[in-house]
């Protein structure tokens, strides 16, 4: 048994968490810089030089010094581990984001299923810190946010099924291969518009699975102060920090390979195939992958920075009666047409 | 998309054949320190889920003895406390006082004189909603109108700035004058705000009141009908967002508002209902329009008056003033204002009562709560537009 | 209506109630003993010529020997409005509650217990409100004595000692 | 049904059109002033800093009188005859030594009523923006415009002539005049 594949998961898994601490830096500095724009503010300036660019640094500088505070009644043990749990349950999901044809963590053959399924397991760590905070706002934050979360999955789920059932295939290599060859061919566009419909849901579902305006209602500031992180301080409420960004990210990656062509370039001509050069196509790959991806996250951010906030009842209402339904219908379709175009 | 939620709805044991849903009831501390309550607000919240079952507003952290502090005050040495009670609609709190003290005394001041406080209250009412409008957008998850709104009311800051000194707490209106004239070129300013204020309104109304996320949390929220308004005493936008058309400034007029031309906006219940939350915002919106009216019509006048001295009518001294007692009321910009005044011809106020209209639209929330979803209470709580300096005073 | 006119309507409905007509410098207000005060109000309120569903206003005023309640009425349908005079004696200061006649009464009625230090009988929720609940004393008696210090919080302003911010 | 479909279809144009607005604003000119390096102007009126000019003070008390919350301390004592402290800006000279003009800015409230009031026009508001300090003690201003020296020996000279008064007050054992207004 060779050792390669160990060294490349390795690599590959300090690779992600490097990627992850730069675009959680990156994305924060934006989100300020964008809301700041948007609202006819200059946000961050002084920090570093150009525009501020090194303010999240600073601040997470900050966060890693201050003391860890732990509340004198909380659950001592579960409020500790909580942030980790939340932010292994994001991280974990990253192993089947497809950065290029041959960069991956692991091509496994159920992808999408694997994805939704470690994904969800972010909620749990959430309900940990809602409860071992034993503060009342955390508390219905946590509340609020699995609700939300459980119900959310049932759409992203249906949504994710509409590519899968045009591919054939729940791996993730396997849908972004099939929208090869410019953007004409990438699976938002093609079929219209049952994966368009799709794409829209599950767009839309995500913000709530990342707990984003419209949908923030678990860390609804005006209501619930900050919900289920309350409490938290320094080096653990920045883990949870980084794993809302990195989620923001994972959500962003999924609606990339899955509707909007993945590591492929927007034209034929702009892409390395990697027959040519593994490590050409690895790096173009991967960076129209974060082109595409981090676009998104900008949309979610003009989303936060123009939208109010639902409320809860209005939050399942739409889940329930809104998205699920056309969801169906959408699968339902869906299946016919792929059933009679075959 | 939601049902109309009725006020009240009964909490008591539920019919036998459906299952009880209730759990434990919980205390939530809502408050000192809450972003939603506009200051420091204490409201007991008991929850059943996520359902208010009973609210108990407790105020006084902001209590500084504004009625004590008076009877120990020569009468124009007030005008600065005042200032303080709703800062942020402090030229009407002046307005208020001073007009009470001016009938109280005999003081009669000139026509000049009488525009210039119209349109300083009116310039004030519009930063004051404002601010109501953005916080409120705020409340309900919206960061960026908020920060839009404040850009427009630091154009009227920085006026009132220019006029009186002061940015916030202006002191400007004093007993039979102004400390003031207007400075040169003023006018000219207050003009270019109007042009500059023409299509944020709008905008705001895109952006935010016509948002549909917007329509359904603050339609049929929270619904206050006209008749239970006006038995507890509530008054201003909240009570014209009951529908009914109550304005100090047209029913009894002062200070020359009945020679202008505008209009009272009254709630229609477009979400919804007559009176819900929507409503209770979206007059305040309506009438920032109304209040550029009135201003515009007195920069249109200030430029054809003749100068003279706004402090003309100022007395000299208030060691010797008219015994009597007087109940003087003003449309602040949170509603009614009213000031009880007794003299006893002295230099100082014997007894000087404030009625406030926060505190008294802020007395209904305990009737309003109980059934209302804690973001919901949070929407009440924002459209009630309370002012916790003017609560405690 | 007039305030005369709408005294002389009240006492016509309510003879040998004790109700007397105060003429002011600026305004006239009816007195009204205690005992007839509900009465009075509820005829204020429920007849149909005077409708004063309103209470603006429910201020005390300590009047040295003697406090007050005074309420300033104002009728939404006429606009016209009253004042109504209650006055009691510092050693028996107990006033019925006007709260199951005009609800808005309810918090004003609190602060003038708190401040003033008069009874309202039949108050739903009778409590201080705008002071602590253990505070000691009305503030705003004319014989009010500020305390120095509360729960060993010094009241008086001083400055900190040198060197401390 | 229809209801249904009329609300997502409003949900969803609203929605675009807020991110429009918010879109459009990404290109507005921006607001923010980087206050240190770039500086407001402010304006004649404004209340910035209290300040008082001894040298042009006539002790008239009247910003004591008149100020709501007590933020001055004021100490003056009377110039000997012949002695020459400079005219006021009326044209009469100035009779009184500033001893002491403490003005205590953790009290005041910016109100300007003692502005107002100062007829000599030496409380006046002057520009920049007071300063922020690290202690309270540190706005207790004082305007007295003598030095210490001069303020010992007027201050002994004002006890060595209270003494002196007090001794002839005994001496007569008459019912004491009132006092020069040397104390506020």
């Amino acid at each position: 048994m060779s050792l390669a594949p160990l060294v490349f998961s390795l690599l590959f898994v300090a690779g992600v968490i490097g990627y992850i601490a730069v675009f959680a830096l990156l994305a924060i500095w934006l989100e300020r810089k964008v809301s700041a724009h948007m609202q006819d503010r200059l946000g961050p300036m002084e920090t570093g030089g150009w525009h501020g660019w090194s303010q999240t640094l600073a601040d997470l500088m900050k966060l890693l010094l201050k003391e860890d505070i732990i509340p004198t009644a909380a659950d001592n043990f579960l409020f500790r581990v909580a942030p980790y749990v939340v932010f292994v349950g994001s991280f974990a999901a990253w192993a089947v984001l497809p950065f290029a044809a041959n960069l991956i963590g692991t091509n496994i053959n159920i992808g999408v299923f694997y994805l939704v399924a470690v994904s969800s397991t972010v909620v749990i760590g959430i309900l940990m810190a809602g409860w071992a905070s034993n503060n009342k706002w955390a508390m219905y934050g946590a509340m609020r946010s699995a609700a939300q979360m459980v119900s959310y999955e049932i759409p992203i789920a249906l949504s994710l099924l509409v590519p899968i059932l045009l591919a054939g295939s729940l791996s993730m290599q396997d849908l972004v291969k099939i929208q090869a060859g410019g953007f004409w061919h990438w699976t938002v566009l093609r079929n219209f518009p049952f994966p368009f419909i799709a794409f829209v849901i599950y767009f839309w579902a995500s913000l709530a699975e990342v707990n984003r305006t419209p949908f923030d209602i678990p860390e609804a500031e005006s209501e619930l102060v900050a919900g289920y992180h309350v409490e938290y301080s320094g080096m653990r409420f920045a883990m949870f920090f980084l794993s809302e960004y990195a989620n923001m990210f994972l959500v962003s990656g999924v609606v990339t390979a899955v509707f909007l062509g993945g590591w492929h370039a927007p034209l034929p001509a702009l892409e390395i195939a990697a027959e040519t050069s593994a490590l050409g196509h690895a790096i173009t790959g991967a960076m129209w992958f974060s082109i595409k991806a981090i676009s998104l996250v900008l949309l979610q951010m003009w989303l936060r920075w123009t939208l109010p906030r639902l409320r809860v009842d209005q939050l399942m209402h739409i889940c329930w009666k809104v998205f699920l339904p056309f969801s169906f219908v959408n699968v339902l379709l869906v299946s016919l047409w792929a059933a009679l175009s075959r | 998309m939601t049902e109309p939620r009725e006020l009240n709805i009964p909490l008591g044991p539920l019919p036998s054949d459906v299952e009880d849903v209730h759990g434990e009831r919980m205390i939530l501390q809502m408050g000192p320190q809450h972003p939603a309550t506009h200051g420091v607000l204490r409201i007991e919240l008991e929850t059943d889920g996520e359902m208010a079952v009973r609210a108990v507003p407790h105020i006084g952290y902001l209590h500084r003895c504004f009625e004590k502090v008076a009877e120990n005050m020569q009468w124009p040495q007030i005008v600065p406390y005042t200032d303080r009670l709703d800062y942020l609609g402090s030229m009407n709190n002046a307005l208020g006082y001073v007009l009470a003290c001016e009938k109280l005394f005999g003081i009669e001041v000139s026509e000049r004189v009488r525009a210039i406080r119209v349109l300083a209250a009116e310039l004030n009412r519009v930063a004051s909603h404002l601010v109501a409008v953005g916080t409120y957008g705020l409340d309900i998850g919206a960061w960026t109108p908020f920060l839009f709104l404040f850009q427009q009311r630091e154009h009227i800051l920085d006026l009132f700035d220019e006029l009186s000194g002061s940015r916030l707490l202006y002191n400007y209106i004093w007993i039979g004058g102004l400390s003031h004239d207007l400075p040169d070129g003023w006018l000219k300013k207050v003009r270019d705000f109007l042009v500059y204020m023409q299509p944020k309104i709008p905008e705001l109304n895109t952006l935010l009141t016509y948002n549909k996320i917007f329509l359904e949390r603050t339609g049929k929220v929270a619904v206050l009908p006209a008749e239970t308004a006006i038995q507890w005493g509530v008054t201003g936008p909240n009570l014209r967002g009951s529908g009914v058309k109550w304005d100090l400034r047209k029913i009894e007029p002062y200070s020359g508002y009945e020679t202008y031309d505008f209009e009272i906006p009254t709630g229609t219940g477009e979400a919804g209902r007559v009176g819900d939350c929507f409503d209770r915002y979206v007059v305040r919106v309506r009438e920032m329009e109304q209040s550029l009216r009135i201003v515009e019509q007195a920069v249109q006048r200030l430029e054809r008056m003749p100068a003279d001295d706004v402090r003309a009518a100022i007395p000299k001294t208030f060691s010797k003033v008219p015994v009597g007692e007087i109940y003087f009321r003003t449309e602040a910009t949170k509603g009614e204002l009213g000031f009880y005044a007794v003299s006893d011809g002295k230099s100082k106020p014997y007894r000087l009562k404030c009625r406030t209209p926060s505190f008294c639209s802020l007395s209904v929330l305990s009737k309003m709560s109980p059934g209302l979803l804690i973001a919901d209470v949070v929407a009440l709580v924002g459209s009630l537009d309370i002012v916790l300096g003017e609560v405690d005073r | 209506m007039t305030v005369s006119e709408i005294f002389a309507k009240l006492s016509a409905a309510l003879p040998g109630r004790g109700l007397t007509l105060e003429e002011g410098a600026v305004e006239a207000v009816i007195r009204v003993p205690r005992e007839a005060l509900i009465e009075t109000a509820r005829r204020l309120r429920d007849e149909s010529e005077l409708n004063f569903d309103a209470l603006m206003c429910l201020s005390g005023v300590d009047r040295a020997a003697e406090l007050e309640a005074v309420y300033h009425l104002c009728s939404m349908k006429y606009r016209h409005r009253v004042t109504l005079r209650c006055v009691v004696s510092k050693d028996d200061p107990v006033i019925p509650s006007v709260c199951s006649i005009w609800p808005a009464a309810d918090w004003h009625e609190r602060e003038a217990w708190d401040l003033i230090g008069i009874r309202f009988a039949g108050h739903p929720d009778f409590r201080r409100i705008l002071c602590p609940d253990d505070w000691e004393g009305h503030p705003l008696r004319k014989d009010y004595a500020v305390p120095t210090s509360y729960h060993g919080i010094p009241l008086t302003a001083q400055l900190p000692p040198e060197n401390t911010p | 049904m229809a209801g249904y479909f009329t609300d997502l279809w409003i949900g969803v144009t609203t929605v675009l059109q807020g991110m429009w607005v918010t879109f459009v604003h990404l290109f507005q000119p921006r607001v923010t002033v980087q206050y240190p390096r770039e500086q407001v102007p402010m304006y004649s009126r404004t209340r910035a800093t209290l300040v008082n000019h001894a040298e042009i003070c006539g002790y008239c008390l009247s910003c004591k009188r008149v100020c709501p919350v007590n933020i001055f301390t004021i100490v003056g004592a009377r110039a000997e005859t012949g002695e020459d402290l400079g005219l006021l800006p009326d044209g009469k000279p100035k009779k009184m030594h500033i001893l002491e003009f403490k003005i205590d800015m953790s009290k005041c409230v910016y109100c300007g009523l003692c502005v107002d009031a100062c007829d000599t026009q030496s409380l006046r508001w002057e520009q920049p923006q007071e300063k922020p300090v690290f202690s309270r003690r540190e706005l207790l201003h004082d305007f007295s415009d003598m030095t210490e020296e001069a303020k010992r020996r007027v201050r002994e000279r004002e006890e060595a002539r209270k003494a002196a008064k007090a001794a002839a007050a005994k001496a007569a054992a008459a019912p004491s005049t009132p006092s020069s207004p040397s104390q506020s």
